[in-house]
């Protein structure tokens, strides 16, 4: 079932991510995705995440069609301009994708070029508005297409913004995502739940689907350092100890994530797994949360 | 203002190494109210210029001078063509603008920048100025309370902010606020919150040189 | 003016303070070769009659335009010389002195060789530069002889009373509908034991009463410009507005005990302030037999950081009044530190504590806990925890800044503190001035005060303000700073930096310096960045020419 | 170099170090003759320019001294000077001469003695820098 179907069809959807690395060799992830394939019912691939130089979203995306994964293809609008994200798009079409996430993305002095021209000519809105002309067979400037992808687009919210303001304007713009064409949202990692339950009420009139994110904590210093630099995101005092306090670290980052999904199971339309290189440890989440 | 600043005396004393008479051209504009390029900092890089060549024994002459602004041809012409068997090459204080209007003005003359022309920008107290205007040529402060995010937005975002902001803070810098949590913060002091739901919006950017044309300013012809 | 430049040097043997250390006439022939000096003589003592008449009559036979006189220090003797220089016909500010006594001779003994050096550069310096002295002219202005005093309370009406004394007339403005200020609530003033109503009544009686004293209650003050012996004044009074010209402003708009909100369970009724004690006092409508006084109660904490410094000596004052009407009363005053400064509050303080008037320290970490009838303290001495029984608590608030402090130091443009307070211009050199002139201050206005200092400083700042009144006008030198207007960009830099809030954009859009109001720093001279602000006294040719002449060619 | 006689500039504020300078006289306190004051109305009066002139002129060095802090009779004219001495020490190292020529010093008008300790410090301190770059002929 494609990505697309599932989604249709209305049942807990499960995604997954990998990101690819500085450099050429896609061993590893290849591996990563074929233990999960069969549990998920897509898996996104990021582009060049948190500024940083490396292989290709829509290589990767096209390798994960060819071993019959659904991809979800993320785009930001960092590093092209309208030109080149419009071409980007059609060329991930004919290579099999059919599923796009819209970003604005990091700004390049949070990677590895610091000092790489920002071009952000769209942001997110303006690309899912951009992916809906293509899609109804037109570019930007209004030029017919010949031959029209039919892409999947969707978009991301951040459910943690740290004050009142902050959560408005994320809920204004995810309004605007959706009349832009959003037809799903991932959402920054979630950890705090009844946080969470109050974002979810908030935009339940929304009537989009809700993909909740799910960080597998790796360890207590990397759930203190997401507090101090991952915006949006919170990992509870209390979680933060059982992982100080525990033993198996794998065991227990495996069991808080299961207790995490189990519990968006009621509150949204599916999880969006974010493993980060512990893609081998997700059917396990699964296998606890009961999915 | 245009608010600049003078380059760094090694790069500056690199670039009149081949000369001896120097006119040193200040404006009384904007660069002498941001304290950058005006007729007492034309004093001091003449001074300076003076100093670093008396000690290493080499001959140099600086002629003092500031125009009224120099980015106005006629407000150059008048003290440049009076001068004109008196310097090699015209080291301007005034921002980009001023030192292109006196090149093309002069093209057998040599001009260097003094300055390096930084942004138009806010005397935010004496002695700080900060960058307020990118002059994009489509002005969106009318919907976003006077708050610009096209300059104050480390992306330029024009449909709300990026989401990376913690604490009020831009993820670029911590000492900068999210442009777009203050323009939320104004819009709801003035009861505008509804401007932030307007359609989205992508920024046409204009074209480079840009250029300005009013008709009925022009001369006129009358034969 | 002569384009001409003819200097003549005055060279000072000072008896032997200077002649025994240089060789004058050897200085005399080294000034007579410099450039536009006309001649160069030496005096016994410059300063004697036969000095300043050698000065004037040289003026006379050679036709001089500049004076230079090498001598002792200008800081005593320059008015002199400039005196002789307005006697000869030439302005007194083309005269330059140059120290080479103080500087040189008595500093520089052993080393005759060098002193005769340096003698030499400066008297080469000050030549250099006599040759960009400019005449300096004097400003009159005419001094309106009023006053306008704003608050009456104890200081405000004490400066009215002594200003109407002195023969001045007095506008004496008040924002309440009744004169009197804060001592209209007060029960008695200690030490002096006299009532509060009593002292109040009488000077209220006496302002109403002086034909030179017009009062105006309920009167807010909305616009003040110009400068000392002529400011206009714009004040409204219900819905009438007043204007007119004062000569001096004394402000003595006092200060009010802070409303402790919040603070020690305050409620007004068993928790209340030392001024609504003294209200019970004065009815004599007090039951409470165990009474505890919470000293330092909202003062001298992070947001209030200051110490009231009268709250002790109203507690102990109130204590021994309590004392009076209940004879078995049990009182307690938990305080940080106390301050009862001077012999009679020592006194007062003494006699509280034999009258059984307990006094207990407390930490600001363990601040007392006002509960139902009780008060929880830490004593420190015993080490534990003790309950005082209360059926009344009395905090001792401090005195805060009234709330319109800030737009009087707006309209005023005299500063005020981090709480509020005016500022002075110097705490021990001009206590009771502003730094503007012409504006004078007193009272609580100031800082918290007792009666006695508020009235002390009321006739100082009156004393300061007959200084400028009693003249008809003020002259004022101008060696101040002036705007050339064609080359003023108006930057606001000169507004920026003017310590006074001189400089203003005039209707013309560029900068102005009123110079009656310029205190002549040349803080705005220095900084201008289009070189557009003049200062003839002591000007950038002028330190041009000193600083080119200091190495001899 | 041994009798390397330095001259120094002093941009002297009327209301402090000048009259520091006319009590060390009057005290008859000796320091070395090699300052030469030049008298300002307040250190605020004093440019960057003003010093930079001193210096190119041929000075060894140059200070200002005015009024201890919190004490200036301008309320914050010495506060100026300061920083514009700190400013023009920047500009000294941009074009390769020695920062320390320019100092700053704040004292009373009651410090006759400081004003003779700064004289024999700042003199002592020229000396170990050396001749102006600026002044070679003097060398």
């Amino acid at each position: 079932m494609s990505f697309r179907e599932s989604l249709e069809s209305g049942k807990f959807l499960v995604t997954a991510e990998v990101g690819p690395g500085k450099g050429t060799d896609v061993e590893h992830l290849l591996k990563a995705a074929d233990i999960i394939k069969d549990r998920v019912d897509a898996i996104n691939v990021t582009d060049l995440q948190s500024s940083v130089m490396r292989l290709g979203s829509m290589a990767f995306s096209h390798l994960l069609t060819d071993m019959g994964i659904d991809p979800i293809f993320q785009m930001t609008g960092r590093d092209r301009n309208r030109l080149a994200l419009q071409s980007d798009l059609l060329s991930a079409w004919v290579l099999g994708i059919r599923n796009v996430l819209a970003l604005t993305g990091d700004h390049p002095t949070m990677g590895d070029h610091p000092h790489a021209k920002p071009v952000f000519d769209l942001d997110s809105v303006s690309l899912l508005e951009m992916i809906g002309k293509l899609n109804s067979g037109y570019d930007m400037a209004g030029n017919e297409l010949k031959g029209a992808p039919e892409f999947l687009p969707g978009a991301v919210v951040n459910p943690g913004a740290d004050n009142e303001a902050a959560l408005d304007l994320q809920i204004m713009k995810m309004e605007k995502k959706i009349e832009a064409g959003a037809k799903f949202f991932q959402t920054q990692a979630v950890y705090d739940i009844d946080l969470f339950e109050k974002f979810i009420r908030r935009v339940e009139g929304f009537k989009v689907p809700i993909i909740g994110g799910v960080i597998l904590l790796k360890s207590a210093g990397m759930a203190r350092f997401m507090n101090k630099n991952v915006a949006g995101v919170f990992v509870p005092i209390p979680l933060i100890k059982e992982m100080t306090d525990t033993k198996d670290k794998v065991k227990k980052s495996v069991e808080i994530a299961a207790r995490i999904v189990k519990r968006l199971k009621n509150l949204c339309q599916g999880v969006h797994i974010m493993a980060l290189g512990w893609e081998k440890m997700i059917p396990a989440v699964l296998d606890q949360a009961g999915i | 203002m245009i608010v600049g600043e003078r380059k760094p005396m090694e790069e500056l004393l690199g670039m009149i190494e081949d000369f001896e008479r120097i006119l040193v051209l200040g404006c009384k504009g904007c660069v002498t109210v941001c304290c950058a390029g005006g007729p007492k900092e034309v004093k001091t890089l003449s001074t300076l210029i003076r100093m670093d060549r008396k000690q290493k024994g080499r001959k140099v002459i600086t002629i003092e001078a500031s125009t009224e602004l120099q980015c106005e041809p006629e407000s150059i012409r008048p003290i440049l063509e009076k001068m004109a068997n008196q310097y090699d090459v015209v080291l301007s204080m005034a921002c980009g603008a001023g030192v292109q209007t006196v090149a093309k003005l002069f093209p057998d003359k040599l001009v260097l920048p003094a300055l390096n022309t930084n942004f138009t920008g806010i005397a935010e107290e004496h002695g700080v100025w900060t960058e307020a205007c990118l002059a994009c040529g489509d002005c969106v402060l009318g919907r976003t309370a006077g708050i610009c995010p096209v300059t104050l937005c480390a992306k330029g975002l024009l449909n709300g902010p990026c989401g990376g902001a913690s604490e009020g803070k831009c993820e670029v810098s911590k000492d900068q606020p999210c442009a777009w949590q203050e323009i939320y913060h104004a819009l709801k002091r003035l009861n505008r919150l509804h401007y932030l739901k307007q359609k989205p919006q992508v920024k046409d950017w204009p074209v480079h040189p840009g250029r300005v044309v009013r008709e009925d300013l022009r001369e006129v012809e009358t034969t | 003016m002569n384009t001409e430049l003819r200097i003549g040097v005055f060279i000072c043997h000072c008896g032997i303070n200077i002649a025994g250390v240089l060789d004058i006439k050897g200085l005399c022939e080294y000034a007579k070769a410099l450039p536009n000096v006309v001649t160069a003589q030496a005096n016994l003592f410059t300063c004697a009659e036969t000095g300043t008449s050698a000065i004037k009559k040289a003026v006379k036979d050679n036709n001089l335009n500049r004076v230079v006189v090498a001598a002792c220090t200008p800081r005593t003797h320059e008015p002199l010389f400039r005196a002789s220089c307005k006697e000869a016909g030439i302005n007194p500010f083309l005269f330059e002195m140059v120290n080479i006594r103080e500087h040189c001779s008595w500093v520089h003994r052993h080393n005759k060789d060098a002193a005769q050096a340096k003698a030499g550069d400066l008297i080469r310096m000050a030549v250099a530069k006599a040759a960009f002295l400019e005449p300096i002219e004097t400003f009159k202005s005419k001094v309106e002889p009023l006053t306008l005093v704003i608050g009456s309370g104890i200081a405000g009406m004490t400066s009215a009373l002594a200003l109407a004394d002195q023969g001045f007339e007095v506008i004496l403005i008040e924002k309440e509908e009744n004169m009197g200020g804060l001592l209209r609530h007060l029960h008695k003033i200690a030490p002096a034991n006299v009532a509060a109503s009593e002292l109040i009544e009488e000077k209220i009686a006496a302002i109403k009463k002086n034909k030179r004293i017009k009062y105006f209650t309920s009167a807010i003050l909305e616009e003040v410009t110009g400068y000392v012996g002529n400011f206009s004044v714009r004040f409204s009074c219900g819905n009438d507005s007043y204007t007119c010209k004062v000569g001096v402003i004394i402000v003595a708009t006092g200060g009010i005990p802070l409303r402790p909100e919040g603070l020690f369970n305050y409620d007004g009724k068993n928790v209340i302030t030392q001024s609504e004690l003294e209200i019970k006092l004065k009815k004599r409508d007090i039951e409470a037999k165990s009474i505890v006084m919470i000293q330092c109660a909202g003062a001298r904490i992070p947001e209030r950081n200051y110490c009231s410094r009268i709250c002790c000596m109203v507690a102990i004052k109130n204590c021994l009044y309590l004392k009076d009407i209940i004879k078995d009363a049990k009182i307690f005053v938990l305080f940080r530190d106390i301050q009862a400064y001077g012999v009679e509050n020592e006194a007062l303080l003494l006699k509280a504590r034999e009258a059984g008037v307990r006094f207990i320290r407390y930490r600001p970490d363990t601040p007392p806990v006002v509960e139902n009838c009780k008060v929880k303290i830490y004593h420190p001495a015993m080490g534990k925890e003790i309950f005082l029984p209360a059926d009344l608590v009395v905090l001792s608030t401090p005195i805060v800044a009234h709330d319109d402090a800030e737009s009087i130091s707006r309209i005023l443009k005299v500063p005020i503190n981090g709480n509020k307070f005016f500022l002075e211009a110097h705490a021990k050199l001009s206590p009771l001035d502003f730094a503007f002139n012409g504006i004078y201050l007193c009272g609580n206005a100031r800082y918290p005060a007792t009666v006695r200092e508020a009235t002390c400083q009321a006739l100082g700042a009156a004393s300061r303000a007959c200084i400028t009144l009693s003249h008809d006008t003020i002259e004022r030198v101008g060696t101040v700073a002036s705007v050339q207007e064609e080359l003023c960009s108006t930057c606001f830099t000169c507004i920026k930096v003017c310590p006074y809030n001189v400089p203003y954009i005039n209707e013309r859009g560029r900068a102005e310096i009123e110079p009656m109001q310029c205190q002549g720093c040349g803080i705005c001279v220095a900084e201008c960045p289009a070189e557009a602000i003049e200062f003839k006294y002591i000007s950038d040719k002028q330190i041009m020419a000193a600083c080119e002449a200091l190495l001899a060619s | 170099m041994d009798n390397f006689e330095p001259l120094i500039a002093v941009f002297s504020c009327h209301y402090c170090s000048y009259a520091a300078a006319d009590l060390a006289g009057s005290s008859r306190i000796q320091y070395p003759p090699n300052i030469r004051i030049i008298k300002v109305p307040c250190t605020g009066r004093v440019s960057v320019n003003h010093i930079l002139m001193a210096l190119e002129d041929g000075s060894d060095g140059v200070y200002v001294a005015g009024c201890l802090k919190g004490t200036c009779h301008f309320i914050r004219g010495n506060y100026k000077a300061e920083k514009r001495v700190q400013y023009v020490k920047d500009l000294l190292s941009e074009i390769n001469i020695e920062p320390e020529r320019v100092q700053m010093y704040f004292m009373s008008a009651a410090e006759g003695t400081k004003f003779a300790n700064v004289a024999l410090e700042m003199t002592e301190a020229i000396k170990k820098i050396g001749h102006s770059p600026l002044n070679k002929s003097r060398s």
